[in-house]
């Protein structure tokens, strides 16, 4: 079974990443980009047979590993 | 089973009478697996064809020197029963496909050049040569690479002290990434990668192997499918944390006394570095492949043997010494098998789901590999500009104008990249001459630089050779230290072609009157051909690393006045 | 004063915090591994070295909060031990809690390795009594990722309950957005859990401890240690 | 309008994340996870309004800057 997590900066915490990308953006000629954020996705491959035990486990991964809640929030897509 | 056609063993670049030599020697037509190991051995890069002739020439002793070329680096005494032991290795084309991870690897490479030989590495430095500062590429190309030099060498916590950049036009599709590493080792522990002991344990330490590097060239082979240019990254990711713990699970198991001989899995891997150490030792190896910690699922003999994954390392034990290896690397983390032994028979056997898939002399293999005569033509002498003719500028508008030129500027945008002062040595640090490193828990420092000006060398090769050489000298004595030895990275075009081979020729008599002269031997190097595009060549790029010693730190010199009112001396011609 | 130094596998700042500890307090520190969770009794000082943990690749610190040892750490901080972490180690303290806030990528998404001037903000620390109020000192830093973010609750608990150890300044001590390297929250360098005994900071101390390396602005810190805890 | 780039490594690229953040799970006591591999997303707010001619922006700076084609492939989402 695979799983997705999706770690993006919580709304309001500045991102230096994406200030950085729509910067070189900007500046390779590509206007119009108002704002550029980035994320990261982890892509896990499970044991797990049942989708909703799949979800739990991995969302006990990202409070104890994958994210840092002070200031990331993550979602979770499980690929039955 | 893939029949070899011309076509295959084309895009393996070896010629017709290569190819020839391969069936002398085996009496047979080779497997592709085979042929695939004639083919990386026989490379210009392992077998070094059109530069050994000339490599030769160079002065490579003195009473100081432990170990000369012809092993991962070169070994110099430093006292205190201690040595230095050094190397310079290049990642030019690596770098310009992929700036980032080409660079990082070429640390990771150097370094492990340097470890393997029981040396803790305490300095990295870098040669760099990008193409015009306002040619579109530059920018991507310098960032990428310095970025991957800092990214390896600062979490690997080696720190990079000293290096060389340099632009023009002739390196816009052709950069050079030079890096060099230096360690120190004290000097009754001291390992090889001769093998000995028939029936001795194989091992393979550190990283899986994937598909990394595999030449672009094999992959066109019927063994391939029309989606395998996914399958098959010619660019390596480094992975500096894995280099890391290498690096303490090898001195670590280095303290004991179970290595008989070790090498790493650079260029060529598990191929070169099998067949170096069997052959060296006058011995056979016999591997079973399946035993290879793989990373993915499906790969053949052939990848295995040609695969360019970093983070490796193979070495001989001593019988029944595995389980005190093993317990120091799984400490680490890291991967341990036992993949062969040692045998009498002079062949390299290679096994497979329990079928022989390779079998070769190992010797014959070795002695028969090309070695060219290319003709050379010398450089043409330059003309001479006449004083009269250069135009007078007043020393206001000279000195900005040499100031803010690309080769001159302040190189502090780099160097902060770096992690400069890790391990706590760093007592001269980027800015200066040379670098300089205290050797740790003692009073004594080792100098380092890096030198060359290409554009002297394009001139008149003789010359540029000496002057090279000579630089580094001065560097070093500038800082205080005495010189002791170098290493060079010979970076030149294509040696086929007459003039180019002639810039290399005269560079090597060059070094080696400047090195005898000065007393200044060379104990390692490494050669970068073919360095081109579209039919043009880099400028000759010599680059030289030099060390030396300083005695008492308290006579290390350094570059910035001191003091208000003291006199300024100019001395020389 | 009986210390420790925390050892990851990609720590490669442990040698060097080992050697200005020696210097300073004339004691070697304890190396312990970070596979080990039962620190030595009667430690006055642990220390968490700069480097790489584990590699730092998912992010800095991440997986290091989750060692081992670190429940030792946590033990150890909780019945009063001081502790003190220096670069990649104010990350590991910050992933595990012990102090508040996140360090993120420097401003400009560099590896940063120069000199920077701290102000020292509070010598009522175990870690600043031997240093001045208001002091200017000279300190490398080594990161890539030091930028000091916060919540407003955090930001305000760390000024009103003066936590805020050292910030970046120019060399006359002006707290100015051209002093700051890597684009930290006020321009924070350095800052101490709510018990006071638990210290992060992104620059190395044990990097100008020693006159050999250009300067001695970092021995403060380990003198006044010794003295708080002997 | 807003797009999205998924980047990962290509298959058969060594993802050292990917290895470390298997590593910490199992070392967390997170059992079959059989494997991890770490990518990243870039959320852009654009200023296009045309769906296609948006993509085709994206598709631009991916080959340009958001990705790297030697290692990495990318994914576009258009979000009308
Ligand atoms: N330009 C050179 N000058 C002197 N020695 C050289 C030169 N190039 C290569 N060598 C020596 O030849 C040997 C093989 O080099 P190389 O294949 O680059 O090493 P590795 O096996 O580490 O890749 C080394 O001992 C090296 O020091």
């Amino acid at each position: 079974m695979k799983a997705r997590v999706h770690v993006t900066l919580k709304p309001g915490v500045l991102d230096p990443q994406g200030k950085a990308i729509a910067n070189a953006l900007h500046s390779l000629g590509f206007d119009g980009v108002k704002e550029a954020r980035q994320g990261k996705v982890i892509d896990l491959d499970l044991d797990d047979t049942d989708a909703e035990a799949a979800r739990a486990r991995v969302d006990d991964m990202c409070r104890q590993l994958l994210a840092n809640t002070v200031i990331e929030t993550y979602r979770i897509e499980v690929d039955p | 089973m893939t029949t070899i056609t011309p076509n295959i063993i084309a895009e393996h670049g070896l010629t017709a009478e290569e190819y020839q030599r391969v069936l002398d020697i085996l009496g047979r037509a080779p497997n592709l697996t085979e042929l695939g190991i004639f083919s990386v051995m026989w490379s210009e890069h392992c077998s070094y064809k059109s530069s050994k002739k000339w490599l030769k020439t160079l002065p490579t002793s003195a009473p100081w020197v432990i170990q000369g070329p012809g092993e991962n680096a070169g070994v110099i005494d430093i006292g205190d029963d201690l040595t230095a032991v050094f190397k310079m290795e290049s990642h030019n084309h690596p770098s310009f496909i992929e700036p980032y991870q080409g660079a990082a690897t070429g640390v990771g490479g150097i370094l492990r050049d340097v470890f393997t030989m029981g040396a803790r590495p305490v300095a990295n430095l870098n040669a760099l040569r990008f193409g015009a500062p306002d040619h579109p590429k530059t920018r991507h190309l310098i960032s990428g690479v310095v970025a991957g030099i800092g990214g390896y060498g600062n979490c690997v916590g080696v720190p990079t002290v000293g290096g060389e950049v340099n632009f023009h036009p002739d390196y816009n599709g052709n950069i050079l990434v030079n890096a060099m590493t230096v360690g120190i080792a004290p000097a009754d522990r001291i390992f090889y990668s001769k093998a000995s002991g028939v029936g001795n344990p194989v091992v393979y330490v550190g990283s899986k192997t994937g598909r990394d590097g595999i030449h672009g060239a094999t992959m066109a082979s019927a063994e391939f499918n029309a989606d395998s240019e996914e399958k098959r990254p010619t660019v390596q990711v480094g992975d500096p944390f894995t280099e890391k713990l290498l690096i303490e699970a090898c001195l670590e198991l280095m303290a004991t006394d179970v290595i008989v001989a070790i090498q790493d899995m650079g260029a060529a891997g598990l191929t070169s570095s099998s067949f170096e150490m069997a052959s060296k030792g006058g011995l056979g190896v016999e591997l079973t492949l399946d035993r290879v910690p793989m990373r993915e699922e499906g790969m053949t003999p052939y990848e295995l043997m040609l695969s360019e994954s970093q983070e490796r390392m193979l070495m001989v034990l001593e019988p029944g010494k595995e389980p005190v290896a093993e317990a120091i690397f799984r400490k680490w983390g890291l991967d341990f098998a036992v993949i062969g032994h040692l045998t009498d028979t002079g062949r390299m056997v290679l096994t497979w789901n329990g079928e022989t898939v390779a079998d070769l002399p190992i010797d014959p293999l070795a002695e028969a590999a090309p070695e060219y005569d290319r003709p050379w033509e010398p450089t043409p002498p330059a003309p001479v500009v006449d004083a009269a003719d250069v135009p007078e500028v007043p020393w206001t508008e000279a000195l900005p104008a040499l100031m803010g030129s690309p080769d001159l500027a302040s190189r502090r945008w780099i160097w902060e990249q770096y992690d400069h002062m890790v391990m706590g040595d760093t007592v001269q640090r980027p800015g200066g001459d040379a670098a300089v490193v205290r050797i740790h828990g003692s009073e004594r420092g080792l100098a380092m630089t890096t030198d060359c000006t290409p554009r002297y060398v394009r001139a008149d090769p003789v010359m540029g050779g000496r002057q090279a050489v000579a630089e580094a000298w001065r560097n070093l004595t500038a800082a205080g230290a005495r010189p002791l030895a170098v290493t060079d990275n010979m970076n030149f075009g294509n040696p086929e072609k007459p003039l180019i081979m002639g810039q290399f020729v005269g560079a090597c008599q060059g070094l080696a009157e400047a090195c005898r002269a000065l007393d200044f031997p060379v104990v390692s190097g490494n050669v970068s051909l073919y360095n081109e595009t579209e039919g043009r060549a880099i400028p000759p790029t010599p680059t030289i690393g030099g060390v030396g010693v300083i005695d008492d730190l308290d006579r290390m010199a350094t570059v910035t006045f001191k003091a208000p009112g003291e006199a300024i001396v100019v001395i020389g011609e | 004063m009986k210390s420790a130094v925390i050892v990851f596998p990609g720590s490669n700042c442990d040698r060097d915090v080992a050697v200005s500890l020696e210097q300073t307090t004339g004691r070697p520190p304890v190396m312990h591994w970070h596979a080990d969770p039962a620190l030595p009794e009667d430690l006055d000082l642990v220390v968490v070295p700069g480097g790489f943990s584990y590699g730092d690749y998912l992010r800095c610190g991440a997986m290091a909060a989750h060692a081992a040892a670190m429940t030792g750490v946590r033990k150890a901080a909780e019945r009063g031990v001081a502790v003190l972490g220096i670069c990649n180690g104010f990350q590991v303290l910050c992933e595990t809690g012990l102090l508040p806030g996140a360090l993120m990528r420097n401003r400009d998404l560099r590896f940063l390795c120069k000199d920077v001037h701290l102000r020292v903000e509070t010598t009522d620390t175990l870690f600043t009594g031997h240093y001045a109020p208001g002091q200017v000192i000279r300190i490398p830093i080594a990161h890539h990722d030091g930028n000091y973010v916060a919540d407003l609750a955090t930001q305000c608990a760390l000024e009103d309950e003066d936590r805020v150890v050292f910030r970046y300044c120019d060399p006359a001590g002006k707290v100015t957005e051209d002093a700051n390297p890597n684009g930290s929250l006020d321009n924070i360098a350095g800052i101490l859990s709510e018990e006071r005994t638990v210290l992060g900071l992104m620059p190395h101390p044990e990097r100008l401890a020693d006159p050999r390396l250009g300067g001695t602005d970092g021995r403060p810190l380990f003198a006044s240690l010794l003295e708080a805890l002997s």
